[in-house]
């Protein structure tokens, strides 16, 4: 991420240690035809400015619903979450967050380029620097050449890909991700995972990242927190001791398998309750 | 402006404020939300009838241009037995008859244009052709072919319920996406197979469509019919006759009964779509 | 590219084959063909009690070939023969000058117009109200019903009335007939877009609302591309339901141009080839102006990647 | 020059010629009036348009005023070119019937719009019912046209002695094949084609010359169609918007209009009696229900005379 | 997999060692908006009965056009491709094969249970046999308890775990898999990796699985071919050494690993390319 210069800071910026998502006692229940499902139960959690936070657990567990609620869209029915300090509502409103969600969602009747754009159509930004940003984040993900293609007319993971680069094209402080590197492969995946990583450090983005893969979320963040299959609770905080510079190679230090190992390990655990 | 006026204007102001709290209100349990879902458009529809009983009387209307409700609604008590008789022959003759044939050939035709690619090609731009036949021209022509009695309706019925069907069902059948159509080509599903177990549930949707817009048509379509020639009943017939006599109270007697009938057909219709589309992002709340 | 025989389709067939196998021509040719030959048989079937009748009444002798070449030949026949009705066309069309009031042509000019009136102010209101009922809670439950109550009324029976009080606050011509097809055209149109509207994927709505964005933004880039294929759709049906409204419309305003009017003076004055021409007029009327929607709905759907 | 809309009752054709010519001819014109004719049609009742503004005086006949007038649009007539009514009921001789008994267990097809009255009051004074029954008459209604006679689809229709009765003839019957009863000799008829204004205009002493010199004019003008029915019908031809109409047809209709013209426009009273009396005695729901008053006024045409 | 006796073979199975699927001079090119796109470019390859065989690359190279043409979903443009020893078409016809899509694609009109029931009613399976089946498959996902869900009511690895449910409820030989397991934890991954490990190993199944996971295609394959990014070539075919009896902890052996690093360094390779 080379054009550093260009990104600028939004106006809502917490200050550093702030918390940008604080849930106390969060609970969601879904109403479905054939009974309630509780997706989230007594969620507490806190996420200070400049972390990277990741969520792994089983498939099911409520990880997205999560991301969901700290996204205001869906309203817990239990307990309280702030974000930024805010209403999760307000947060929204301020344009506060990218989003990434676990499916693509591009609209099959614009271009990858126009997809990009889109929110940059919205948040209002110029021509000019629309078609910079959609250029610079297009390269970022590797899909230059494929500006004019229709959704449909590209592989699963370059869809993925695009809508990474949607997110990234606007510069929020807080990243909300749901498994976007998961239709990727590992080539790609290592050269992503550096690119978000240097595009954190340099910046004072604070990220949420739902990820199935353990290495992947040892190797990012500074926090992982494991969740338990339904209804979803917080089962284990890990925080990471590896430095904030993080090489690929990294992943072969013990402290990293040590991590790793951990989070295996909750993750088991997790797995056993079923 | 005289006081008649200004109190139907001052009466719709307040329901139109009452209407904009009422339905921004989210009540829990879904008796309420259903009572609610009810009162409000009653409420809009009383305010109407209020303007209007205004409007009569205070511009001093004459009663052959447009009576008052209040006499429309004393004429639709008194005259129940020959409105009852009336509805009985167009409604549940006619526009029951035509629309279950008019929607059903439309469908067909769009299933035989979908299946053959020939028909596609030679029939769909003749189909189109029918798309206007126009009423008071079929009318008459139906008439003579099959004679006075509800048979010749339910004939122009069909005309023009049969192609907002066909063009809603052969847009609908194209609407299933690529993805699902492969994975029947894996299962190497039959033509019925995908057509039963794809398409038509894709193309529910679209075909809903056409049987709501059609509901109210074909009403339309047999009352109109009935100015070209009835024995002397049939809602048309009266209202075309009482025209003539310049009871135009009856007149809108009959046209209550129409929007009645049809606004209830059109709910039945509307609900079923929800039974059986409740997966559609317009129903499931998208 | 190197084609292999058998994996790629032959493309050897001509040119001239080749359109008429897989071009629109030959197939309406057969169909239409299978029509008329549909159309002769019900014209000496329907005709025939009247040609037997009239040969009685004259008793004269008669054989199957008199039958058939007369009933396709009779003056205020049930059904007249294809052949009557292009003559009569061909005759009022072309064998007429183009200005006079006795031109097929002129007729449809005057009803198209009305037509295309009416339809450009139904789609608009249809839009309208559509938008309104999908954003504003308060007019989804109060409006929707009595748009649809509205059009339970038969319109013949009070189109008289709008007219008259359109006239008396001054409004005449063009106006109130293509009221008469905006009544009708608006409400397809209104049903189907607050469906489409209301079509696009929980996620992209999510999507959007990440974006904060508003209402405005969410109609313009999700709802209304989103809705393209109920509108089309909606206003293929609108169209032709447009031009029947401007017939209908015609009828109050006095029947004097217009199709309704040619439908109407061929009913009174018994004249059924002048009544199957204004019909065959107002019909290809309709096709051209449905087939022009799906030229538009094609156009448009392939600036926005549809796949075949 | 004073403008005057005048709404007729039917489409353009020869049963209006007067009015045509007059406009033609420049009668209008000469009084100082610029005269607008409005066609009608089945979709047009004359008196809303009046009621609603649209016009000044009508061409109407006298059920549908009448009736008009009982439901509270106050129409009067002042002038009544037309003397004798031009409606029969028109059968196939081959159906046996030969005289109006003869009606029992037959369909009889008629217009509305107040045109059932006359034959309801005829049949009850015939004894029959109109059930539909054995002993009785089925009775339908027919669009304006000849095609149920012509199709058998009823036995009898009603038909205008200038218009519809020839249509049958053009179809391919004959005088011979057909029985015609015409509803005046029946003491069944009605007036038709009368002029008619609201009521309270009449109060306003211009409006009353401008309708004067209106009727003057449009004398002239059936003067004129009666001494020169060919030119007229032509004339009628020329303003027909529709461009449906036959040469022969309106020359024909012209000839037979003339027959139903009276010496001049006053409403004879005796008339009047006879088409009240017919419509009250109407069955179950007679068009009017009692004897009207002040329906009409000779004020105008004894001023224009 | 313990309802075993209840698994049939189908009407064509070819002989053992026969080739079940047979590829020459294989390219695709599709024809965009803007210009050709060459999705694949002369592709050999055979894969004999009873093979499991996984498909790896960079993404957008190839992989899932490749399984399409073999599902007869897509027509090579250029070369020639047998399938079971006739043409694509012929085998799908026969129904030889399931495909999992890389996309759940459930229909949204039908329960979770109706849909894995979809292909079943259409092979015209007794309603009693249809409903023993869809228990199973559904237990084997993980997904009972949610028989009467509707897709958009469950996560997204959940609705990913119904459509391979769907593809295994009924015996193909030929399974053709395009990243299943992609939006699954490890742990729920290591679970149905194993099961199907051991339904290929208990039946003669041919098994074409893409993945982007390298220990994943070395785990499971007997051969990974590693393809190189647009126009997909393949670049590499790894036979794997280890036996057909692989429990879990095989993946940390030496030759396990060995292969890995081979297929790291034939990607690696590929990516060079760009
Ligand atoms: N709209 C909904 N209606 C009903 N239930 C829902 C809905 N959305 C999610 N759920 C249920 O909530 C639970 C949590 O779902 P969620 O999508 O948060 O899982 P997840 O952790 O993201 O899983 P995965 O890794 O598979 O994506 C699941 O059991 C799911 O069935
Ligand atoms: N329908 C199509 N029209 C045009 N181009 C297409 C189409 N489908 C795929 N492509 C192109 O073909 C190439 C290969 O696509 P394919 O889906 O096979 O990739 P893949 O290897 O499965 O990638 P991934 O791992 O990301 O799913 C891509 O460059 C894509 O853009
Ligand atoms: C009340 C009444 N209104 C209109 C007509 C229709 N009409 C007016 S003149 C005429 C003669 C034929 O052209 C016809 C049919 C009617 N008969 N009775
Ligand atoms: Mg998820
Ligand atoms: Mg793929």
């Amino acid at each position: 991420m080379n054009a550093e210069p260009a990104i600028r800071q939004h106006a809502i910026s917490p200050q550093p240690g702030q918390k940008v998502v604080e849930a106390r006692g969060l609970g969601l229940t879904f109403h479905t035809n054939d009974g309630p499902v509780q997706a989230l139960s007594n969620v507490d959690l806190s996420v200070a400015r400049g972390e990277f936070v990741s969520f792994i657990g089983p498939s099911g567990c409520g990880k997205t619903t999560f991301l969901r609620v700290i996204a205001d869209l869906e309203q817990p029915t239990e307990g309280a979450i702030s974000v930024n300090g805010m209403s999760p509502e307000e947060t929204r409103r301020a344009r506060a967050y990218g989003y990434v969600f676990q499916a693509a969602g591009l609209f099959p009747w614009r271009t990858i380029e126009k997809n990009v754009a889109l929110p940059l159509e919205i948040m209002g930004y110029s021509r000019a620097e629309r078609r910079e940003r959609v250029a610079r984040t297009l390269d970022l993900v590797n899909l230059t050449g494929f500006e004019r293609k229709f959704p449909w007319q590209l592989s699963g993971g370059m869809q993925q890909r695009a809508s990474i680069a949607r997110a990234l094209a606007f510069d929020a402080d807080l990243l909300l991700m749901d498994e976007p590197f998961g239709a990727l492969d590992e080539i790609v995946r290592d050269h992503l995972n550096e690119q978000l990583l240097q595009l954190w450090a340099r910046t004072t983005k604070t990220i949420c990242f739902v990820t199935h893969s353990i290495p992947e979320a040892v190797y990012l963040s500074t926090r992982i927190v494991v969740m338990s299959p339904r209804p979803g609770r917080v089962t284990d905080v890990i925080e990471s001791p590896l430095p904030k510079e993080r090489p690929l190679d990294i992943r072969e230090t013990p402290e990293f398998l040590e991590v790793a190992h951990r989070v295996r390990e909750g993750l088991r655990a997790g797995h056993a309750d079923d | 402006m005289n006081w008649t006026i200004a109190g139907a204007l001052a009466f719709w102001a307040g329901a139109w404020a009452l209407n904009e709290r009422l339905s921004r209100l989210e009540p829990r349990s879904p008796a309420a939300k259903r009572a609610l879902g009810l009162l409000v458009p009653a409420i809009f529809g009383i305010t109407l009838l209020v303007v209007w009983e205004g409007a009569v009387r205070g511009f001093d209307i004459s009663p052959v241009l447009l009576p008052p409700p209040s006499a429309i609604w004393a004429r639709l008590v008194s005259a129940v037995p020959i409105l009852w008789a009336d509805f009985q022959q167009t409604f549940l003759k006619a526009v029951l008859i035509g629309y279950a044939i008019g929607c059903g050939s439309g469908f067909l035709v769009a299933i035989a244009i979908d299946r053959s690619p020939f028909l596609q090609r030679g029939l769909l731009p003749l189909g189109n052709f029918v798309s206007a036949l126009p009423i008071i021209g079929v009318a008459p022509i139906m008439v003579m072919w099959f004679g006075f009695d509800w048979p010749s309706k339910a004939a122009v019925v069909i005309i023009m319920t049969f192609f907002p069907m066909l063009v809603n069902t052969v847009q609908g059948l194209a609407s299933s996406s690529a993805i699902d159509r492969d994975l029947m080509r894996t299962y190497a599903a039959s033509y019925r197979q995908t057509l039963f177990k794809l398409r038509l549930p894709a193309a529910a949707p679209f075909i809903f469509n056409a049987l709501k817009i059609n509901s109210t048509l074909a009403l339309i379509g047999a009352i109109v019919a009935e100015f070209f020639g009835t024995p002397i009943t049939g809602m048309g017939f009266r209202i075309s006759t009482e025209v003539g006599r310049m009871n135009l109270d009856m007149v809108w007697a009959e046209i209550a009964v129409a929007a009645l009938a049809g606004s209830l057909f059109y709910g039945l219709v509307a609900l079923t779509e929800r039974a059986v589309t409740f997966w559609h992002p317009s129903i499931r709340g998208g | 590219m190197t084609a292999i025989a058998g994996t790629i389709p032959s493309t050897a067939a001509s040119p001239l084959h080749r359109r008429l196998a897989q071009g629109k021509t030959l197939p309406i040719l057969i169909v239409l063909a299978a029509l008329l030959a549909i159309w002769y048989a019900f014209t000496v079937y329907l005709n025939a009690p009247w040609q037997i009748d009239a040969y009685e009444r004259a008793g004269t002798e008669w054989t199957a070939t008199d039958l058939v070449r007369d009933t396709m030949a009779q003056e205020r026949p049930v059904l007249p023969s294809p052949h009557q009705v292009v003559a009569e066309i061909w005759q009022t069309t072309v064998g007429t000058r183009l200005t006079s009031k006795r031109n097929l042509f002129y007729h449809a000019w005057i009803t198209l117009s009305s037509t295309l009136l009416g339809f450009a102010l139904g789609t608009a209101l249809g839009i309208l109200l559509a938008v309104g009922i999908v954003h504003n809670r308060a007019m989804d439950k109060s409006v929707m019903p009595w748009v649809i109550a509205s059009q339970t009324i038969p319109i013949l029976a009070i189109a008289p009335m709008i007219i008259v009080v359109l006239n008396a606050i001054g409004l005449s011509g063009l106006l109130p007939k293509a009221l008469i097809s905006t009544y009708l055209s608006f409400f397809p149109i209104v049903v189907g877009m607050v469906k489409g509207f209301r079509s696009p994927e929980a996620i992209q709505l999510d999507l959007m609302r990440t974006y904060n964005a508003s209402g405005r933004q969410t109609f313009f880039k999700l709802r209304w591309p989103a809705a393209l294929p109920y509108l089309f759709t909606s206003m293929k049906v609108a169209v032709a339901i447009s031009l029947v409204g401007a017939i209908v419309g015609e009828l109050p305003t006095g029947a004097v141009s217009g199709l309704g009017a040619r439908l109407l003076a061929g009913s009174y004055y018994g004249q059924t080839v002048q009544i199957w021409s204004a019909l065959f007029m107002a019909a290809a009327l309709a096709a051209v102006l449905v087939g022009i929607v799906g030229l538009a709905q094609r156009l448009a759907l392939a600036r926005m990647g549809g796949r075949s | 020059a004073d403008d005057v809309t005048l709404q007729l009752k039917w489409v353009t054709q020869a049963q209006f010629a007067g009015y045509y010519v007059a406009a033609d001819k420049g009668f209008y014109e000469e009084e100082d009036l610029n005269v607008e004719i409005k066609p009608g049609g089945p979709d047009i009742a004359p008196v809303q348009v009046l009621a609603g503004g649209g016009a000044d005086v009508m061409v109407d006949w006298m059920p549908s005023a009448l009736a008009a007038r009982e439901k509270g649009v106050p129409v009067v007539n002042i002038a009544q070119p037309f003397a004798r009514s031009g409606l029969t009921m028109v059968c196939r001789k081959e159906t046996g019937i030969e005289k109006p008994g003869d009606f029992k267990g037959k369909t009889l097809g008629t217009w509305f719009f107040g045109n059932e009255y006359p034959l309801y009051s005829w049949l009850s004074k015939l004894g029959l019912p109109r059930d539909g029954s054995e002993n009785g008459v089925t009775v339908q209604k027919i669009g304006f046209n000849v095609d149920p006679l012509l199709q058998k689809q009823a036995d009898c229709i009603t038909a205008m002695t200038y218009n519809e009765y020839w249509q049958i003839i053009d179809a391919g019957l004959t005088t011979d094949d057909l029985v015609v009863f015409s509803y005046t000799e029946q003491g069944v008829d009605t007036l038709e084609d009368g002029l008619y204004v609201l009521e309270d205009k009449l109060d306003d002493p211009e409006f009353v010359d401008k309708m004067t010199r209106f009727v003057k004019a449009s004398m002239k003008g059936w003067q004129w169609a009666r001494d020169n029915p060919d030119e007229a019908a032509m004339i009628v031809l020329d303003n027909d918007a529709t461009g449906a109409q036959t040469e022969k047809h309106q020359k024909r209709m012209m000839g037979e209009i003339a027959k139903l013209l009276g010496d001049d426009a006053t409403l004879d009273g005796a008339a009047y009696k006879r088409t009240v009396e017919t419509l009250l005695q109407g069955g179950s729901d007679p068009v009017i229900t009692k004897e009207p008053e002040g329906a009409f006024t000779h004020m105008i045409t004894e001023k224009a005379m």
